[in-house]
């Protein structure tokens, strides 16, 4: 992350569509903060969550600093470092970890008010890992690997 | 028998022939005595329009031209050349400045623009008809040139013009040549050694034979003009007399004490950056936290401009005393690395760790000086907040000034100083280098800051503009001066003295007379004159009534 | 003594052609378009003082044309030299005209009967010009020429309109392109340089949204010589546009454009047309969108501080991130934070302006080449040496002036002119005393 | 032609309506649907904040099985599409990642090289299908109906890893509504984010980000927003009610469709079979009018 040659134009959070709308969120700043060593200040604050990854930063960035990726960067090392971050990540993680999707295939509301599921629409099976076991085994080590 | 007088109005495009009804001033032109012809042109500045001058002048046998269009001050001497050409002698052409004067500031009443113009015009034809041919006296040029300070611009200014065979003389103030190039270390954007740039010109110098340099010394006197300036120098102690054709001014600048800022001069550990550089030159610093705050002294209500070099200068020792055990911080407001090698300097300095935060003008930073280091702090518009730093070192980026004595070598010099205390140069887009004054010119930061490479180009920018009248030899001066009518003349010498150019002297007779070369026609001498005994050419008093008269005659 | 050959005839070309003509030294002056004048030509005014650009410029040009020592190439490339400092041998190719430069007297019938119709480059884009042309009114020379792309003789083998109107018979369609040979003793380079096209910063909308405007577009806008006289009518309908913005560093300071560097002149032509829009209309809003101010320059500062306190020039520093357009009235949306404060806003104005990176021109690669001379990484000539040889390219007796070697601004072009033409009389003097 | 299919967590989960429309349509335009067997998550959604390996794992895991099957990788999900591009690139530059994954994927018989073509929606209609098959196709054109186009932030950046479309100034989802006989208008903001991936951290943002969407399409008075992103549609369809709520404008109707449904009405396929029924926003007097067409 190149976040030292940061101009602090103020173009990444000037359509930024969390900037506008969350107190505190603000890419240049945390580009600016990365840059005066203050990653810690940043992932206790939980600002680093609120990104919606909609990647106008790293796309428009004159530098190609990308805060966005130096959000993702910051959200790991939170996450590994034990910091308090929204349960959803674990939610998320544990679901495809063990079951190698996001979420299971469920009956979806009609506007007429009835529920229909794929077999109800003539779809085929949802995809999962053929052996979960091995999926969920190869997760785990690159998880280990990398901490 | 009345001379026969040519009006040509300018539409100058639409800035004057959308507002002025040019044909009516065209027509109205025609009627007034004396005039034997009248067009409108939509360029008379364009080559075909000064075409059409020299036609008419021909076709209707012309003696007098007039034009109206815009400003004297850019375009008469074109206009006087074409007349020359088509052989009417150029002080028998007069201008009507019916654009500045009349249709830009009379834009929202195009009729009363057009009465105004029709004035302008009248006044004009009037004066021509009594306009008298002026010949202009030509004076030999001294091929040789003073050059007063020894810093890098004068140094390379002398070189060039040794270069083009002409003889120099530096006059400088300190005991060694080399001016502020001789205060740095190191210079940015390379970070070279001062002194690999510094000795080899002062070799060159000092080794050329065409080049002779007067330390310890300064100018005492200056009298004369182009071509022929009488110059004394006070060298070491004993008086120097020479003659030069050309002057050149390279006396530079001198670095702000910053005196009360920021608790200088009261804490060992608040320098500035020459001092930084000082330290950096004799060992290394061991300060572990350092602080610079730019513009100490610049862009403020005291000093309203901006210094030009100090940013780069702050981010050269930045990236000198940078380290991975130390933490270096530049407090900026705009930081001022402008063109390709700055701003890869920037980029530099940022990548070896040097943080940058900006500050705000109206909140500069407070210094709190404690034992265990100094207090800095400010709010930082770079992260919004409030912010304190604890420096163990703070260094002060101040700005240029112009040097001490730069006003009493003004006045010797009788050029001007912008409202900064530097040189003014005659104009401030085509003629940066140039005095208003003929033979006088202006380089290096004696002018404005400005980093070496800039001031060398200006240098030998001057060693051109020198250099012209001098390989040419000989020069011709406006003929618009004054003359003494000796027989009215009762010697009392009041011209004498309010002349600003030493133009006028008393002569054997203890009468006044004009020295024609150095006049520059700004009739001060003839206003003052208790006798009437002064005639300026070109501005007689009958050319004046006339006009005059003209402006209070009703059509 | 030999001649000097000066390429490019912008107010840098100029003042180095002058500076060598009036000390005596023969001059070529080799120029690409049909006139010479530049950029600066087509600027309307220059700031402090305000002086009307082409009105402090036209007499140097007529300078340049009527000074005995100054030859004019115009519509000319230099395709060859050979030899060293004090003997260079050089090939000027003369692009034909189609117009006979002895007999036309630029009178303008011919373009003002002939048919088709072109985007003016003078104008920027904005007004048109005709298949024969004047390149613009204070033009040197003035003379006629044909853009034998668009000429209906040239591409349909029909028309002739300019032929039959042209009072002094000069329309000349047969006319050759023409090779000059000359031996010079230095070449000075005066090529300028051209402005970057931010139609690629999509998010900005230049090209799609019609009241996005580039710098040098709006001087043509504003300017009384212009398509508009001056009148500030915006391209979209034409309604005239009191609430502004300009935007900084448009290319510049970029890393993703190629052009990471700041291009020195901006900020202060930003606040010169600024306060030309305030001089139109005081009660304007006019908003200078910055990173930081670059007031680096004599007076520069002092304007600034006018612009800001007598003026009302509103200056924001960020770099806005997107420009939005009202589909039906064509309105424009800036987003952009207010960096200061930490702020994001939105901003609504008629016209947006965008000032864009100073790039080398497209033709200095290739010159570089015949040259012999090195250019840098981003094709701008390179200098000997920055501090002690600012104006020397890396080859003896070919030197360097004005935008041609980097940004620069007119009064900095000027001096180096200056300079150039010193280095070249040092180097007749040498050859002289060789003699 | 014949491309390995990855509906995607979100698509084959809830957003069924979606790959009903898609299978429905593509045998039609001649595009044969391979079933990829044991295909995973993309794995961007939870690993990319918590494990790069593991994220590059999963996507070049899903890849590796189109690589096997010798097969385009056809993916209904933005997100899917550049999490296998980001991964692609990524194992391109790092051979030891890359080398890691593969000795794991030999132990579910696969191998990545990265030879597997990545299609997006607009990839496979637009470019490789083209003008000519899709209007081939339309026997009930769209005519008269003027619908918004929503890419969706991950079809179309960050540009520097390639897109299926312009990064600012995006148009095939443009072409592809014309195509259908319908005009696609431009409008203000096109070229936003839904939001959605904020819908667990603050759910009122994500209303507000996509209720300014919504308030500028039916500002504009146009018969509906269209996207291709199950993502998107989640929170422009599926939660339209509660953002008309949270952004106080309870006449917020605006009509929300997949593209492949608006094309396969256009196809004459009936209703039921393009999963219309599950859209939540108020589309009947779209479809009444199609109907009627």
């Amino acid at each position: 992350m190149n976040a030292e040659v940061c101009d602090q134009c103020g173009k990444c959070p000037s359509a930024c569509p969390v900037t506008a709308r969350i107190e505190g969120f603000n890419p240049r700043q945390i580009i600016a903060k990365v840059s005066l060593g203050k990653e810690e200040e940043l992932m206790k604050s939980g600002v680093i969550w609120t990104c919606t990854s909609c990647l106008k930063c790293r796309e428009r960035c004159p530098e190609e600093i990308s805060p966005y990726d130096v959000i993702l960067e910051l959200r790991r090392e939170a996450i590994s470092e034990g910091f308090e971050h929204p349960a959803s990540y674990d939610e998320a993680e544990k679901a495809v970890t063990e079951t190698g999707v996001v979420q299971q295939p469920q009956p979806v509301r009609t506007r007429s008010r009835d529920r229909k599921d794929r077999v109800a629409l003539g779809l085929p099976p949802a995809q999962k890992p053929k052996d979960q076991a091995k999926y969920t085994q190869a997760i785990k080590e690159l998880k280990e690997a990398a901490d | 028998m009345a001379p026969r007088i040519g009006v040509f109005v300018c539409r100058c495009g639409i800035n004057i022939g959308a507002y002025v009804d040019v044909p009516k001033v065209v027509e109205y032109a025609k009627t007034l005595p004396g005039v034997a012809y009248a067009e409108e042109n939509m360029y008379t500045c364009s080559s075909d329009g000064l075409n059409k001058i020299k036609e008419a002048i021909k076709k209707h046998s012309l003696e007098r031209v007039v034009v109206a269009s815009c400003t004297p001050r850019t375009h008469e001497p074109l206009f006087q050349a074409t007349c020359e050409e088509a052989g009417v002698n150029k002080y028998l052409f007069e201008m009507a400045n019916i654009r500045d004067q009349c249709s830009w500031v009379h834009m929202k009443e195009p009729e009363k623009a057009t009465e105004k113009a029709k004035d302008l015009v009248r006044m004009a034809v009037a004066k021509a008809a009594l306009l008298e041919p002026g010949e202009e006296p030509e004076i030999d040029v001294n091929p040789s040139t003073l050059v007063i300070g020894g810093g890098v611009a004068g140094m390379r200014a002398a070189l060039s013009l040794a270069e083009q065979g002409f003889t120099v003389t530096i006059v400088e103030k300190q005991k060694q040549l080399g001016g502020m190039l001789r205060t740095f270390d190191t210079l940015f954007p390379f970070n070279q050694k001062a002194s690999e740039v510094l000795e080899p010109l002062v070799k060159q110098v000092t080794t050329n034979p065409r080049i002779r340099v007067l330390t310890e010394s300064k100018v005492s006197s200056v009298y004369g003009f182009i071509g022929n300036f009488d110059i004394g120098v006070d060298a070491a102690g004993k008086e120097e007399k020479f003659n030069v054709g050309t002057i050149i001014v390279a006396v530079g600048a001198e670095a702000l004490e910053p005196k009360g800022l920021y608790h200088y001069g009261e804490d060992p550990r608040i320098v500035t950056q020459a001092q930084l550089e000082e330290i950096v030159k004799v060992g290394r610093v061991d300060a572990k936290k350092i602080v610079m705050i730019q513009c100490a002294g610049a862009r403020s209500e005291e000093r309203p401009y901006c210094s030009r070099i100090c940013c780069n200068e702050a981010l050269k020792n930045a990236l000198n005393v940078a380290a991975p055990s130390k933490e270096v911080y530049i407090l900026y407001r705009d930081l001022q690395t402008y063109g390709i090698q700055y701003s890869k300097l920037e980029q530099e300095t940022k990548r070896k760790g040097v943080r940058f935060l900006k500050y705000q003008a109206e909140k500069p930073p407070k210094i709190t000086p404690e034992t265990d280091g100094l207090n800095v702090s400010f709010y930082s518009p770079t992260v919004n907040e409030e912010m304190t730093l604890k420096a163990d070192l703070l260094v002060l980026s101040t700005p240029l000034v112009p040097v001490t004595d730069a006003k009493e070598l003004s006045q010797m010099l009788k050029v001007p100083l912008d409202s900064n205390g530097f040189f003014m140069e005659a104009h401030v887009k085509l003629r940066p280098i140039d005095f208003a004054t003929d033979g006088i010119f202006v380089c290096g930061t004696a002018h404005s800051p400005k980093d070496i490479g800039e001031s060398v180009a200006q240098a030998l920018g001057v060693a051109s503009r020198a250099g012209i009248p001098m390989a040419k030899k000989r020069v011709r001066t406006a003929a618009i001066m004054s003359q003494v009518d000796q027989t009215r003349c009762s010697g009392c010498g009041t011209c004498i003295d309010v002349c600003p150019y030493n133009a006028l002297r008393k002569n054997e007779k203890g009468l006044a007379e004009t020295i024609a070369a150095v006049c520059k026609g700004c009739g001060v001498c003839g206003a003052t004159c208790p006798e009437k005994a002064i005639t300026m050419h070109h501005f007689t008093d009958e050319q004046i009534q006339a006009q005059g008269l003209a402006a209070l005659e009703e059509d | 003594m030999k001649p000097v050959l000066v390429i490019g005839g912008g107010i840098a070309g100029i003042q180095a052609s002058l500076d060598l003509a009036d000390r005596g030294t023969k001059v070529h002056l080799v120029e690409r378009t049909p006139s010479i004048g530049g950029v600066m030509a087509q600027l309307d005014k220059t700031f402090p003082t305000m002086d009307c650009s082409i009105c402090i410029l036209a007499p140097k040009m007529i300078e340049c044309y009527r000074h005995l020592n100054i030859t004019i190439h115009t519509q000319s490339e230099v395709v060859g030299l050979e030899g060293v400092v004090g003997d260079f041998n050089v090939k000027i190719l003369e692009h034909p005209r189609s117009v006979d430069s002895a007999k036309c007297t630029g009178c303008g019938l011919c373009s003002e009967k002939c048919p088709v119709k072109k985007p003016s480059d003078f104008q920027a884009g904005l007004g048109q010009r005709k298949a024969i042309y004047l390149a613009f009114p204070q033009a040197v020379p003035l003379l006629a020429t044909i853009d034998r792309e668009a000429c209906l003789w040239f591409t349909k083998g029909i028309c002739k309109t300019c032929e039959k109107v042209c009072p002094a018979k000069a329309v000349d369609y047969e006319q050759k392109e023409n090779t000059v040979e000359l031996n010079v003793s230095s070449v000075i380079a005066a090529t300028g340089f051209e402005q970057y096209n931010p139609k690629d910063i999509g998010e900005y909308g230049y090209g799609r949204y019609k009241n996005v405007l580039t710098a040098l577009e709006f001087e043509r806008l504003v300017c009384a010589s212009g398509p508009t006289g001056g009148l500030l009518n915006r391209p979209s309908d034409g309604k005239v546009s009191h609430n502004i913005a300009f935007i900084q560093c448009v290319g510049s300071r970029t890393q993703t454009t190629g052009y990471p560097y700041c291009s020195a002149s901006c900020c202060m032509y930003a606040t010169k047309e600024a306060v030309l829009i305030k001089e139109h209309e005081p009660s304007s809003h006019v908003t200078i969108f910055y990173m930081d101010l670059r007031t680096f320059g004599k007076g520069f500062q002092g304007f600034v501080d006018r612009a800001q306190s007598y003026w009302g020039v509103k200056y924001i520093r960020g770099r806005p991130g997107e420009i939005r357009e009202d589909p039906s009235t064509k309105d424009l949306t800036i987003l952009y934070e207010n960096t200061e404060i930490g702020k994001v806003e939105k901003m609504e104005v008629d016209l947006v302006v965008l000032c864009t990176a100073a790039i080398p021109h497209r033709e200095n690669r290739k010159l570089g080449g015949v040259l012999g001379v090195e250019l840098d990484e981003f094709g701008f000539f390179a200098d000997k040496n920055m501090l002690t040889a600012p104006v020397e390219s890396s080859k003896p007796g070919i030197y360097v002036c004005g935008s041609c070697h980097g940004p620069r601004d007119i009064p900095e072009s000027v001096a180096e002119a200056s300079a150039t033409a010193a280095k070249a009389a040092e180097d007749a003097a040498r050859a002289e005393v060789k003699q | 032609m014949k491309v390995a299919f990855f509906p995607g967590c979100t698509a084959q989960a809830d957003q069924i309506g979606y790959e009903a429309s898609v299978r429905a349509i593509m045998p039609k335009l001649g595009v044969e649907l391979a079933e990829m067997e044991g295909a995973a998550c993309c794995g961007y959604p939870p690993y990319s904040s918590v494990s790069e390996a593991a994220w590059f794992y999963s996507s070049a895991r899903d890849m590796a099985i189109a690589e096997g099957m010798g097969l385009p990788l056809f993916t209904l999900c933005n997100g899917c599409h550049l999490s296998f591009t980001e991964t692609k690139h990524a194992l391109a530059k790092d051979s030891v990642l890359k080398a890691k994954i593969n000795e794991k994927l030999t132990r579910e018989g696969l191998h990545y090289e990265g030879k597997a073509e990545l299609l997006h929606v607009f990839e496979l209609l637009h470019d490789k299908l083209g003008k000519e098959k899709i209007a081939a196709a339309v026997i009930k054109p769209l005519t008269g109906f003027r619908f918004g186009a929503h890419p969706g932030c991950h079809s179309i950046r960050p540009s520097s890893l390639g897109r299926p479309d312009d990064s600012e100034n995006p148009h095939k989802l443009d072409d592809l509504i014309n195509w259908t006989g319908a005009q696609a208008v431009e409008y203000p903001g096109k070229v936003d984010c839904c939001g959605s991936s904020l819908a667990s951290v603050s759910g009122k943002t994500v209303m507000e980000i996509a209720g300014d969407k919504l308030k500028t399409v039916k500002g504009l008075a146009l018969d509906g927003l269209v996207t291709t992103c199950p993502f998107c549609f989640k929170v422009y369809d599926n939660r339209q009610r509660a953002i008309a709520a949270a952004v106080g404008d309870r006449t917020l109707e605006v009509p929300v469709f997949y593209y492949t449904q608006l094309l396969g009405l256009a196809m004459g396929i009936g209703q039921e079979r393009l999963g219309l029924e599950l859209n939540q926003s108020p589309v009947d007097p779209v479809l009444a009018r199609i109907g009627g067409a």
